[in-house]
């Protein structure tokens, strides 16, 4: 009997929850101005998500998933990434994807029913939402894989959550960037559950960083709750795929403060108790914390930042309602570069129905 | 004595069964303390425990093959997938495996196993909520493809189902889980799984269709026959293997036929009954043949979604042709 | 000026697609060094190097997700699978998303990819190795489903097929491989893959059919000539979207209609052409629509799959039922 | 940082490939009838191999896939299960499914194209030969999940190759098992290919053993051509899943010495060299050469085995050549349990047209 293989997963955390610091300081740290986009990223999304969840209840939006607690996973993954890289969401990464420049107003289109929202006019590159939990992981592989082909220093980053981690995909998926070394880094945020599913009850895997084993590619877990740590940790996973070192799975262990989405109550099936323990932990109060006890963040900041975010969110809100919806006839516009001959008699009959 | 929804009576089709057949298994994303994203499961955990209704992992690749095994072992499960949108990646069990172990292993092993899912649009869902692709299903030999319209036929349907010694997808009109009650009596009585239902006689023209879509048909008999056009409505219901000698016995009366879903027009399962009457119902057909149904596009998401379904007033427009015809 | 089998012009279109243009890609399993199972990429790997022809792992639920992102990149992946069996993960990413990239973004990222994959019996196969499951693409919206019948066509629909800007999923009748030989052009021209191809004319009855089957149709035909009924066959090839104007208008001519193939009868796109001739082609039709396809049964495995695909005898019997109305 | 799980693979080996012991003997080897029972079930495989490979050479069976040189795996793993365990076999584990109580009839009656070949009169239960790679791997889960539900101290095994760790489906049966710690043994016969893929550009994976750790449960690496160690390390696994253990994956490291199928052409994408050099590792030779160093083998022995092995196969051929195909109809006849009224027409239209 020999031992022929060995592996160990890591744990990363910069700052305790009280915004303390703690273990080895990361580079990051020496760019103040970094932490303060980090800080004001996860506001901005917290502010969007409070107004998108109130949209919904009253009528003016869909079914929506808020990020609440969880904004320094996503926020932080898009900082980390070059904008010539490639962000492949799940449907709960508004933080990055604003970071990346997709507008609110496009998020609150796609999640009020209009397909304009996943044109977006910032990242031209970047993958839409995806709602099929896991299917995404695929298309990640194949843009790291086309800037591999290419031979581009830039990088794919795929987001999901820990329910993915079961999907078969998603493992057929970093086994192949594994294989392919390609520049392609998954994020999961593990934020304890899966609609009514909690972690434990996912998989028996003691982490879901050790996915990275069965396919052959490093993994680690980071807090989850730790802006500084996670932009620590992905960035050098990043930098580490851009330089050919090929991809990384990160878990970063999070909380879902919320319900699953505005169409879920989770009060069915978890203990409010759990969840008030776990405000505690929750990341956007830590870093100001920790901000504030550096005195990088004064009060005033602070309540100028929650006025320039509650004005940007309104004016959002405000273009999206007035935008009148398409005309039907448009569910025919892309569907094929060309409308093939065929189809021609059905949007016609469409558009004549409708006009009449 | 009871009037329930069509929801209300899938959980109490699936509660009934559970507790006359220890064999029945109930599985899938959330079925367990969350009761299913629509409450189809809801209180089925706290009554017949864990082992009865068990929440999975989100592995939908898995399910059906995990049905498989224990189909083979004489279980009965049945497996939820939460939405239609996510039970694509079965398809490969569902025909390489379920539909295929009874002939295969010549009655050795057998599958008697059911597999449900919410289609259809309307309720203003996300992306990837609204398909309804029942004419995938509809296409694979050795299964059977049923889809209720109402709640006692969802009761009754199901129970057959779960009953049916093969594997059956069982497909729910979920923008008719909760629009309207009816009486349903929990008497364990199953309904057959190859026969269509009349839901309305008359003798001007045949109205074929299933689920979700049965509404909008049935209200537009009802405004026609304002016009003195009287339509049999013809609820498809088992949609594989197909009962095509209901639909014919009533187009040989009437000569003209309508047929309505919500599934995009091309390679819909319109198609399959419009090629029995071209067949066999050919010598009765006094006008061609129409479908109503959704366009052959991406159902749009919520803005438009109502202009892609089949609406009364495109099926009203569609008899009117058909009646048209000498 | 070349003879080729339909394989070897498979190859030759992959050749010349990957030589015209850098963007295109080849992927599956056993592409590469091995050329492929039925060797239709035979010596691309050393021609065009291991980045152009890319010898996958075993997972087949990835392919088609890896070319959406490579599509969406600028790349056009010719992703092949093994055997039409074993294509069925691939359902999900073709329906969730290839089939819907272009239309969700509103055309900021598309997927000009292709999906090749050999399909059909009669080779003697393994189980799982003799499926006709084009119904499953043809249901699907927002794709190409193509199937050529002979070496040119397929060089031409598989050449049009990479170039198209949207999805394609081309299937390859695999028991035509190797049958017989056609003079193949490498000039790069393509097909259309938007109209059928007529193979035979004649006015007494419209034989309609695809892929394998016009073997056995064309065949038929034949043998009716020489019994004075004269048969137009008409190959649809490109089953999605489908021409069905050059259908319509041979029927109009011959009132007449068999359409043939290999796929299980219920369910098949089959009924698709049927449903358009009962809606359009009514008032022209003298006799039922027939259909000789494969039965509604698992395809048995290969002692018994000759009796399962449709025969020239079969097809002869129908079409002399079908001439036998006035 | 701190380290929150760690890993390691272990291999084990009993006999190197001379057939001289190594490390710590297994208490198996205190059974020599066990092992001799290995020996000859080992021989008969190849055997039948040959033949059958002999038959699809001259036209009278179909495509068959050899299991030359890795007898052992499937027969050892066979060997550990009881009789009312489940195997759940890959298209490659003739010698499990002999050894189960398939009968080579229904075996050669497979291959040559007759569903009749998976209506085992002896092991009623095991599922029937899987040839969509992997997708038997959820059935298993399912047969274990029966098993746990019913209270029974019963097993299931499940067979693969190589190129089905790749699957998602695997992935996702491993992961489930692992959850609902189920009584099922994940075997992974690595014989280095998948078809013209070599292990190497399957995943990157060190080994595939480790493709447990992503699943949450155990996993190890065997000898694949040591029939002692395997039978040992299977055995403990099985036993461990029949009392509660929990499922586990075993990789078996052997060697594809044939083609991959009678369709296939190993020489297109592999070196003979490397197949001669195998070839001195293979398994029959090495546990011949412990039990003849042992003197609980002679060459009469092998002999008598060899003529006996031969009469079987011949006895089983002749039976399988005899054999009539069904009646076309019969594709009908287990469609389902009763032949629904709309199919009805068409059986009858088959039958009118062949009985005619
Ligand atoms: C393939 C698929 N199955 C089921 C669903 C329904 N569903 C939406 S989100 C979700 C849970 C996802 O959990 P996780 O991956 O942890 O992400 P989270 O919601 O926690 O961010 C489920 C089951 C879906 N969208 N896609
Ligand atoms: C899902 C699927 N894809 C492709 C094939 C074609 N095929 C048959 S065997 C094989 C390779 C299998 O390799 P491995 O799992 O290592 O098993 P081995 O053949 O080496 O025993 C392939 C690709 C198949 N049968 N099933
Ligand atoms: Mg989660
Ligand atoms: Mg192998």
């Amino acid at each position: 009997m020999t031992e022929v293989a060995a592996f160990r997963i890591k744990y990363y955390r910069c700052l305790d929850p009280n915004g303390a610091l703690v273990g080895p300081l990361p580079d990051l740290l020496e760019e103040p101005a970094a932490l303060i986009d980090l800080y004001r990223a996860m506001v901005l999304t917290r502010s969007f998500d409070a107004k998108a969840v109130a949209l919904q209840r009253t009528g003016r939006l869909g079914t929506f998933a808020s990020s609440l607690g969880q904004e320094a996973v996503s926020v932080a993954a898009a900082a980390a990434l070059a904008g010539e890289d490639v962000l492949v969401p799940s449907f709960r990464d508004q933080g990055g994807q604003l970071l990346r420049g997709v507008s609110m107003e496009e998020l609150l289109l796609y999640w009020g029913g209009d397909e304009r929202g996943s044109d977006f006019a910032g990242p031209r590159e970047d993958f839409p939402i995806c709602v099929p939990v896991g299917t995404h992981a695929p298309h990640a592989a194949g843009v790291a894989f086309a800037f591999k082909l290419r031979g581009e220093a830039r990088v794919a980053l795929c987001l999901f959550g820990d329910g993915a981690t079961s999907r078969g995909d998603v493992y057929e998926a970093m086994n192949f960037a594994a294989l392919q070394q390609l520049p392609l880094v998954f994020v999961v945020n593990n934020n304890q559950w899966a609609i009514s599913v909690p972690r434990a009850r996912q998989t028996a895997a003691e982490t879901l960083a050790q996915k990275a084993v069965g396919a052959g590619m490093p993994g680690c877990q980071v807090d989850g709750n730790d802006a500084i740590a996670l932009r620590q940790v992905i960035g050098e996973a990043v930098e580490r795929a851009r330089s050919g070192g090929g991809p990384a799975l990160i878990e970063a262990l999070s909380y879902r403060l919320s319900d699953h989405t505005t169409a879920d109550d989770a009060r069915r099936y978890r203990d409010d108790a759990e969840v008030t323990a776990r405000w505690k932990e929750e990341p956007i109060g830590r870093l100001r914390d920790y901000l504030v006890g550096k005195s990088q963040w004064t009060k005033e900041d602070e309540e100028k930042l929650l006025a320039d975010c509650a004005a940007k969110v309104d004016a959002a809100v405000e273009r999206y309602l007035a935008m009148a919806p398409m005309p039907p006839g448009a569910m025919f516009d892309h569907l094929y570069q060309d409308l093939p001959a065929a189809l021609r008699p059905q949007r016609d009959a469409l558009e004549g129905e409708t006009n009449s | 004595m009871n009037a329930l929804t069509l929801v209300e009576a899938v959980r109490l089709a699936l509660a009934r069964a559970l507790a006359d057949d220890e064999q029945v298994l109930v599985l899938g994303e959330d079925v367990g303390l969350d009761g299913g994203v629509f409450r189809a499961t809801e209180g089925l955990l706290e009554r017949f425990g864990k082992d009865r209704v068990v929440d999975t992992p989100l592995s939908e690749s898995l399910f059906v093959g995990l049905a498989v095994g224990l189909g083979a072992q004489g279980f009965r499960p049945v497996v939820e997938y939460q939405f239609m949108g996510f039970i694509y990646p079965a398809i490969d069990q569902v025909l390489n495996h379920a539909a295929r172990l009874r002939n295969r292993t010549r009655g050795r092993l057998t599958c008697p196993i059911v597999v449900r899912a919410p289609y259809g649009a309307g309720i203003h869902a996300p992306e990837h909520h609204s398909e309804s692709m029942e004419a995938l299903f509809a296409a694979i030999p050795g299964i059977r493809v049923v889809i209720p319209s109402s709640p006692a036929k969802a009761y009754g349907l199901l129970l057959a189902a779960i009953r049916d010694p093969d594997p059956v997808v069982f497909l729910e009109p979920k923008r008719l889980y909760r629009v309207a009650k009816e009486t349903v009596d929990d008497d364990g009585e199953s309904l057959p799984l190859d026969r269509c239902f009349r839901l309305r006689e008359g003798d001007d023209v045949t109205l074929v269709s299933w689920g979700a879509s049965t509404k909008e048909t049935l209200a537009a008999a009802e405004r026609l026959a304002g016009d003195g056009i009287e339509a049999t409505v013809i609820d498809v219901a088992t949609l594989k293997p197909m009962d095509m000698e209901t639909i014919l016995a009533s187009v040989e009366q009437t000569g003209r036929c309508v047929i309505v879903h919500e599934a995009p027009l091309s390679g819909g399962v319109g198609g399959e009954i419009a090629a029995g009457l071209a067949d066999r119902g050919l010598v009765h057909l006094l006008a061609p043949v129409r479908r109503v149904a959704g366009y052959d596009t991406v159902v749009p998401l919520a803005r438009l979604e109502a202009h892609y379904m089949p609406s009364e007033a495109r099926i009203i427009e569609e008899v009117r042709k058909v009646m048209a015809y000498q």
